[in-house]
C-alpha cells in the first residue's frame, strides 16, 4: 500500500498544471468566467486541441489512454484551476453509446463533431410525470418509409437551449411486454421541425433545464443507434458507464479554499470578528474537511479497485450519495457565510420569469450564493435520486 | 396556562385566511412578485380593511388593542399564504417601536399605518454588522434640534415602499459599543436619501438606503436606541417563529398531497416508507415549531432577558428546523420541487431566507449561550 | 393565550414541594437513593399515604381529581427532587384495565393492594420472537373446569424479579380469524406452580427484564377479566391509555442540570479547563436545551387539548419519538464527560453474567454513565419503536 | 498509488481470520470476559506462533520487519473478531515506544514481546488530564541513575496482566507544560506500585496504577517523552480506526442476517424501506471508515504534523461513524441487541468505548482545527 504519486505521476500532474496556466490562465479562475455557450466551448475546444477531451474514450476513438489515477490528477488540477467542468452529454454520454452500439457510417459522421464540439448533444431521456421511473416512457417513434415520426414531450433536459442534437429514448413498440421492452434510441437534429424548446425556469431564477416537445417530427431512419427496441440496454449501459468525478470532490475542495478565504477575509468585516474566529463556523468548515477527506479516499479506492479491473458497480452510488451530500451543505456554509447579503436578487437572467433587478449590493461573493444553495437540491434528485441510490446498495450490495 | 385563542383571535384567523383563499392564492403572488411595484396595494388596503394594520396598536390610536397573540395569528396565515406584503416591517417592526416611543410621533404615524396609509422599515443592519445589532457604523450629527445622518443600511425590508423608515444611527460611542446609538425617522423621499431597491430572492421588496447628510428626526432619547432595537427586532424574531410555523404546515400539507397522487413503477410515491418517515418528522417538526413559536408570543412582553432567551431560541429553533422541512419537501417534490412553477420551490426559498432574517441557527445558539450564561467569554 | 401558572396551580406547586420535602428529603436526592425493591415500596407506600398515587384515576378508585396541567406540575416537582418515577404496571396499566372492565368482584379483590403497593404487579405482553408484533403471541390458556391451563413464555418482563402478580395477553382460541382474535387478559399470581423466571441480563450488566415460563399453570378462570376472547380491545385500551410523561420531560431537564454541574465542577479538572469551557460541549448542551424546551411546550400542548377533552390520540408518537432522542443523547453527553473513566465497570451487580469488579476509580458520577447509555438504548425500541411510531404518524395523521 | 496488500499480509488476514474463527467465537470470547484473569494466555501464546507480536519489529529482535499497514490489517480483524487480548496496549502502544526508543531496552524487551512472553501497558491518562497528553502530574525524581515515580494514572489498558509499564511523568515544568515530561520503565510488581485493576465495561482488563517512590528506568531523553508519547497514541489511534472498520462490517453483516431472518407482521424485517436504507447508512460508513483507516495507515510514518492531522481526522470520523453504526445496528436488532446474549451489543459497547479512548469526537475535532490553523485560540 502506497498513497503517494508515483514519479510518473507527478510528471504527468505538471504536464496538467502546465497545460492550464495556459489554457486557463489566473485571470479566468475564481468565478470571472460566466458559463455561457462560447465560453464554454471555447475550452471545450482547447482540450480538444490538446487531445484531452475524452480520457476516458478507447484511444482509437480519441481517447487518451490514462490511468483512472491519471484521470484523477487530470480532474482535481482542473478543478482546482476553476476550469468548467466537462459536460457529459457528448463525451461520457452519447460518445460511449455510438463507439459501442452504432455502425461505423455513425461512428464516423458523430464521433469527430462529438469530440471537437461542432455538435452540442443534449438528452432526452425523463418525461414529464416519470421522475426515476425512466422506462415508463410514452414519447413514440413510428416507421414512415425512411424515417420515424416522434411524437411525445422530454424534460429537465440540461441546456437543450444550446444543442445542435439531442439523443432519445423512443418508445418504438407499445405493445412490448414489459415497459423495459420496445423502447429505441435515436438520435435527433434539434432543427427539425415540429421541435420546440420551453425554458424550465428553476429556483433563484436560472434556466438550466428545458421542455423539449415533439410534434410529428421526422427523423431518418439512420439516425437509429443500435437494433430497434433495444434501446434499454443502451440507456442501461449509459448510466453505468462513466461514474469519473460522479461524487464532485475536487469542486468541493476547492470551494472550501474559497470558503475560507472569504471568512477570513478582514475587508468584509471591519472591526468585527470575521467568521473565522467564529468556532461554530469553524467547526462545520473541519467537519466537512473530514467527511470530504473520506469520501476523497473512498473514491480512489474505488478508482483502485477499477484500475485492476474491479469495476466500480454499485459503490458508485455511495460517492453520488455522500458527494451531493456534502456540496449541499458547502452551498449552505456558502449562504451563511453571505448573511443578510444572501437576501438580495441581483442577477441578470434575461428572461421575463425574472423579477426586476435594479441594484448591486454586498460583496461580489454573496450575489449567487441563495441562488447556489437552491439549485443545489438538484444534485439530490437528479440521476436517480438519494433515496433511489440507497435502495440500490440495499438491494445490489447488501442483497436486501 | 391556557393555550386557547380569544373568540376574536378566532375570528381574525379564519377572516385572513378566507380573504387569502380568495385573493392570494398562487397564481396572485406570482404576479406580485414578477410586478415592478413589487407589491400590490390593492391588497394591502383591503388587509387594512380587515383590520389587520390596526391589530397591535392601542386604541386611542386607532388600533385594535391586540397583542403577540394577535401578531401570531396573523404571521401564521400569512406565512400559509406566502404574503410578501410588508406587514412585519411596518406593523411588527416599525410598530413596536413607535408604540414603545409613544408621544406625537405616535401620534402621527400610528394611525396612519392603522388605516393602510403608510408602509415603514426598518433600517437596522449594514455591509459590515453582520447580525450584531450594536455594531453600527452610521452617524448621526446633531445641527440645532435635526439630525443628518450619513451612512449604509443594508437590505432594508420595504424601503423601496415606505413612507418612512427608522434609522439607527451613532450619535457616541465607537463603532461596537452598545451605548450612543440612536434611532432616527427618515424621510425615504428627502434629499440626501438613496435607496438602492432591488427584491429578494425569496420575493419581498427591500433595499440598500445610503444616508449622505440626510435629514432626520429622534424617536426616543438619544444614545439610548439599543433597548428599542433590540426589542423590535426580538419581536420581529417572535412574529418570523409564527409565520415559519405557517411554511412549515403548508410544506407538509403540499408534500402529503403531491406524493399521494404522484405515481413511480406503478405506486403513488407516498407508500414508500422511507418518505412516510420524512413525512412523519416535518410533522413533528411543525408542531415543535408551533411550541416554540407559541411560548416565544406569551414571553414577547416579558422583561428584555428573558424575550430575548425566548427569541433566540425560537430563531434557532425554526432556522434548523425550518431548513429541515424545506428541504425535505422540495427533495419528495423531486424536479417539480425546484422550478419557479409550483409553489413548493417559493416556500422553500423563504423558508431558507427566514433563517438568514435577524441572525441565522449560529448567531442565535451563540446569542442564547451568552444569555443563560452557559458561554461566558465574548467570542 | 397564557402560559403563566394561575394561583391555584402555583398553591398546588407549593404543596407538592412540601410534601417532597418530607417524604423525599435532600439525603435521598442527587442518585443517592439505589433503586430496590424495599427502597421503591417505601416511595410508592407513601405517595399512597398521601393519596397521590394514581392521579390519573377516577376519584372513586383512588385517583386525585387533578387537572392534566396538576399532574404536569407533579411530575415536574418530583422529578426535580430525583424521587423515582413511579412504575406504570400498577398505575398506568393494570389499574386502569381493571377499574374499566373488570368485575366488580375483581375491583374489590385488586384495586386496593394495587394501589397500596401490597400487589407489585409486571406485564406479560410481549413474547420471544414477536418484537413490537404484539398480537402474535403464542402463549395458550386452555379452560379446564373452573381454571385455565396456561402454557408458553413472555420476555422482556421488566422487574418480573419483584413481582407479585403478572397480568398476561394469552390465546384462549387459537382458530380464530385475525390474529388479534381470540386474546384473552389474564391475572396470574407469581407464586403459582409451573412459573420460572429467567433474568436477561441487559448492556453494561443490569438485571431489570426476564423471560417468564409457564408450564402447565393453573390459574382460576375468576381471573379472567372481561370477556373471553376480547383481551385485545383491553391490551389496545392499555396501551393507548396514560401518556403522562410518556416524554420524559422533567427527567431531561434534571439530568441537564446535573450534566451542568458536573461539568462545571472544578474538582474534577484542576489546573485544566473545565467542560463548561469546552466551546462543543457547551454548544451541545444549548442545542438539547432549546430541543427540550420545543418537546416541553408540545406537551403542554397537548396536556391542554387533553383537558379540553380533544385527547392526545396519535401525537403521543411525537412525544415519544422526541422525548427518547432527547434522553439518548443526554446519557451520551454523560458519556464524554466522563472521559477516560467511562470505561471501567465497577459496579456490584451481584449475578453471575457480571464481569469482576474489583475496584472505585474515577469521580463518582462516572461509574454508572456508560451503562445507562447502552441502557437508554431500549427507549426507542420498547413500547413500540420509534420505527413503529414514524408509521403510526404517517399513517394515523397524515394518511399516508 | 497503491492501495493493495502484499503476499505476505494478506497471508497474515488469512491466517488470522481462520484462526478467530476457529477458537474466538462469541462464546469463547465470553468465557474469556467473565473469568477471573479477563484473558486467555494460550491464545495470547497461539497468536504469537502466527507472529502476530513479531509484526512491526525489527528482524534483529526477533521481528518481521511489517509496517503499519501490517498492523491495520491485523486490527481490522482482531476488531472483527472483538478480541480482548492485549495486542494494542503491548505491541502497537509500549512496541512504538520502544522501536523509537531502540537500544538496550529495546534489545532485552522487544524480543519478550515478539516471542508472546511479555505483555506491556502504556500509562499515559490521569485522573485530571481528561485527553490531554501534556497533562501531566505524576512526578519522577531522580536519586543518582534511579528515578522514582509519585502519582496516579488513570485507566491503563492491561495493567493487571503487563509484565512491564511504560509510564509518563515530570522531572520538570508545571503540570500541564510540553516539556519536561520523560518516560519510564515501570515493573508493576515492584514496591510502591498499586495496580487497581478492573474490567472496562466492554470486558478488557485495565487498571489505575498508584506510585508511590515506584523504582523506574527512563527511557528516551529526559524531558522529551511527549514526542515519543504523542507518536506512540497517534499509532494507537490509527490501529483503531482499523479496529474500528473490522467492528463495523462485522455490525453490518450481523444486522443485514438478523433482519433477513427476523419476521414481524409476517414479513422479513429487511424488506422494510427504512431499515434497508439505515443499512445501506451503515454499509457505507463502513467504507468509509475504512478508507480512512487506509489514508491514517499510509501517514502513519509520516512527520508529526502530518501523522496527528491523520489520527485526528481518522478518530472524529470513526468516533462520529462508529456511533452511528453501533447504534444503528442494535436498533434494528430491537430487544435483542441490548441483551448480553447477543453478539451485536458486545460489538456496540465496544465502539462506544472505541470513541472515548484517546480521545473523543469533540477532541480530535478541536484538535485537528488546532493543527490545521483553522482555530488560533486556545480555548
Amino acid at each position: 500500500m502506497d498513497l503517494k504519486f508515483s514519479d510518473r505521476e507527478e510528471a504527468f500532474r505538471q504536464e496538467v498544471k502546465a497545460f492550464l496556466d495556459e489554457a486557463w490562465p489566473a485571470e479566468k479562475r475564481g468565478s470571472k468566467t460566466e458559463f455561457t455557450r462560447d465560453n464554454y466551448l471555447d475550452w471545450h475546444r482547447k482540450l480538444h486541441a490538446r487531445g484531452w477531451i475524452a480520457p476516458a474514450w478507447p484511444e482509437e476513438y480519441g481517447g487518451t489512454g490514462w490511468t483512472p489515477t491519471q484521470r484523477y490528477i487530470f480532474d482535481k488540477e482542473c478543478a482546482a484551476a476553476d476550469a468548467f467542468p466537462i459536460l457529459p452529454f457528448n463525451i461520457s454520454m452519447v460518445g460511449p453509446v455510438i463507439y459501442t452500439f452504432g455502425s461505423d457510417e455513425q461512428k464516423e459522421r458523430f464521433l469527430p463533431p462529438t469530440l471537437s464540439g461542432d455538435i452540442w448533444w443534449c438528452q432526452g431521456y425523463s418525461e414529464p410525470g416519470a421522475g426515476s421511473d425512466l422506462a415508463s416512457l410514452r414519447t413514440r417513434a413510428v416507421r414512415d418509409g425512411d424515417d420515424y415520426i416522434v411524437n411525445g414531450s422530454k424534460t429537465w433536459t440540461t441546456l437543450a437551449q444550446y444543442a445542435d442534437w439531442i439523443f432519445c429514448l423512443v418508445r418504438t413498440d407499445p405493445n412490448a411486454g414489459k415497459k423495459q421492452q420496445g423502447i429505441s434510441f435515436l438520435l435527433i437534429d434539434m432543427k427539425s421541425p415540429g421541435i420546440t424548446v420551453r425554458p424550465i425556469i428553476t429556483l433563484g431564477g436560472d434556466h438550466e433545464v428545458n421542455e423539449v416537445f415533439f410534434e410529428n417530427v421526422r427523423v431518418p431512419a439512420d439516425n437509429l443507434v443500435g437494433q430497434e427496441n433495444q434501446g434499454w440496454t443502451y440507456a442501461k449501459f449509459l448510466l453505468t458507464h462513466e461514474r469519473s468525478n460522479i461524487a464532485g470532490v475536487h469542486q468541493s475542495w476547492r470551494a472550501l479554499d474559497r470558503l475560507k478565504q472569504i471568512a477570513a477575509d478582514k475587508d468584509l468585516y471591519g472591526d468585527a470578528p470575521s467568521l473565522m474566529e467564529d468556532a461554530d463556523f469553524v467547526r462545520r468548515i473541519a467537519e466537512t474537511e473530514i467527511d470530504l477527506t473520506a469520501l476523497e479516499f473512498t473514491e480512489l479506492r474505488a478508482l483502485a479497485r477499477e484500475e485492476s479491473g474491479g469495476g466500480m458497480g454499485p459503490e458508485s452510488s455511495l460517492l453520488k450519495i455522500r458527494g451531493t451530500e456534502i456540496q449541499q451543505r458547502i452551498s449552505h456554509m456558502f449562504l451563511d457565510a453571505a448573511g443578510t447579503y444572501g437576501l438580495p436578487f441581483q442577477r441578470e437572467l434575461g428572461h421575463k420569469e425574472a423579477p426586476p433587478s435594479n441594484s448591486q449590493v454586498g460583496p461580489d461573493f454573496a450575489v449567487e450564493t441563495a441562488a447556489r444553495y437552491f439549485n443545489m437540491r438538484k444534485t439530490t434528485i437528479y440521476g436517480g435520486t438519494n433515496e433511489i441510490q440507497r435502495n440500490i446498495i440495499a438491494k445490489m450490495i447488501l442483497g436486501l | 396556562m391556557n393555550f386557547d385563542l380569544t373568540d376574536e383571535q378566532e375570528m381574525i384567523r379564519e377572516s385572513l385566511s378566507r380573504f387569502l383563499r380568495d385573493r392570494y392564492d398562487f397564481e396572485a403572488r406570482g404576479k406580485i412578485i414578477r410586478s415592478e411595484a413589487g407589491w400590490n396595494p390593492e391588497v394591502w388596503g383591503q388587509l387594512a380593511e380587515l383590520g389587520l394594520m390596526a391589530v397591535p396598536f392601542a386604541e386611542a390610536h386607532g388600533g385594535l388593542d391586540g397583542g403577540p397573540t394577535d401578531i401570531m395569528v396573523v404571521m401564521e396565515e400569512l406565512g400559509r399564504a406566502l404574503v410578501v406584503e410588508p406587514y412585519l416591517p411596518t406593523v411588527v417592526l416599525a410598530g413596536s417601536i413607535l408604540q414603545a416611543v409613544g408621544g406625537t410621533v405616535a401620534e402621527e404615524l400610528i394611525p396612519q399605518i392603522a388605516g393602510g396609509e403608510l408602509v415603514m422599515g426598518l433600517a437596522y443592519a449594514e455591509p459590515r454588522s453582520r447580525y450584531d445589532l450594536f455594531h453600527v457604523e452610521t452617524t448621526a450629527e446633531k445641527t440645532g434640534d435635526a439630525y443628518a445622518l450619513a451612512g449604509h443600511k443594508s437590505v432594508v425590508l420595504a424601503a423601496p415602499l415606505a413612507g418612512r423608515l427608522i434609522v439607527s444611527a451613532r450619535t457616541d460611542g465607537g463603532t461596537r459599543d452598545r451605548d450612543g446609538i440612536g434611532l432616527f425617522l427618515v424621510d425615504p423621499q428627502a434629499d440626501g436619501v438613496t435607496v438602492k431597491d432591488y427584491r429578494t430572492i425569496d420575493g419581498f421588496a427591500a433595499g440598500d438606503v445610503i444616508l449622505d447628510k440626510a435629514p432626520a428626526t429622534l424617536i426616543g432619547t438619544q444614545g439610548e436606541g439599543l433597548a428599542l432595537l433590540e426589542m423590535a427586532v426580538d419581536r420581529g424574531i417572535i412574529a418570523c417563529a409564527a409565520e415559519m410555523t405557517g411554511l412549515a404546515k403548508r410544506m407538509t400539507e403540499l408534500t402529503v398531497d403531491y406524493t399521494r397522487q404522484r405515481e413511480q413503477f406503478g405506486v403513488p410515491l407516498s407508500k414508500q416508507q422511507v418518505l412516510q418517515h420524512t413525512m412523519a418528522d416535518m410533522f413533528m417538526a411543525g408542531e415543535e415549531m408551533k411550541s416554540m413559536a407559541v411560548r416565544a408570543t406569551a414571553l414577547a412582553d416579558a422583561d428584555p432577558e428573558e424575550r430575548a432567551k425566548a427569541a433566540a431560541m425560537a430563531k434557532v429553533f425554526i432556522g434548523k428546523t425550518g431548513k429541515f422541512v424545506g428541504e425535505a419537501a422540495v427533495q419528495l417534490h423531486g424536479g417539480m420541487g425546484i422550478t419557479e412553477e409550483m409553489a413548493i420551490g417559493h416556500y422553500f426559498m423563504h423558508a431558507t431566507m427566514l433563517d438568514t432574517l435577524f441572525g441565522n441557527r449560529d448567531y442565535h445558539q451563540r446569542r442564547y449561550e451568552m444569555l443563560t450564561g452557559l458561554r461566558k467569554d465574548a467570542a
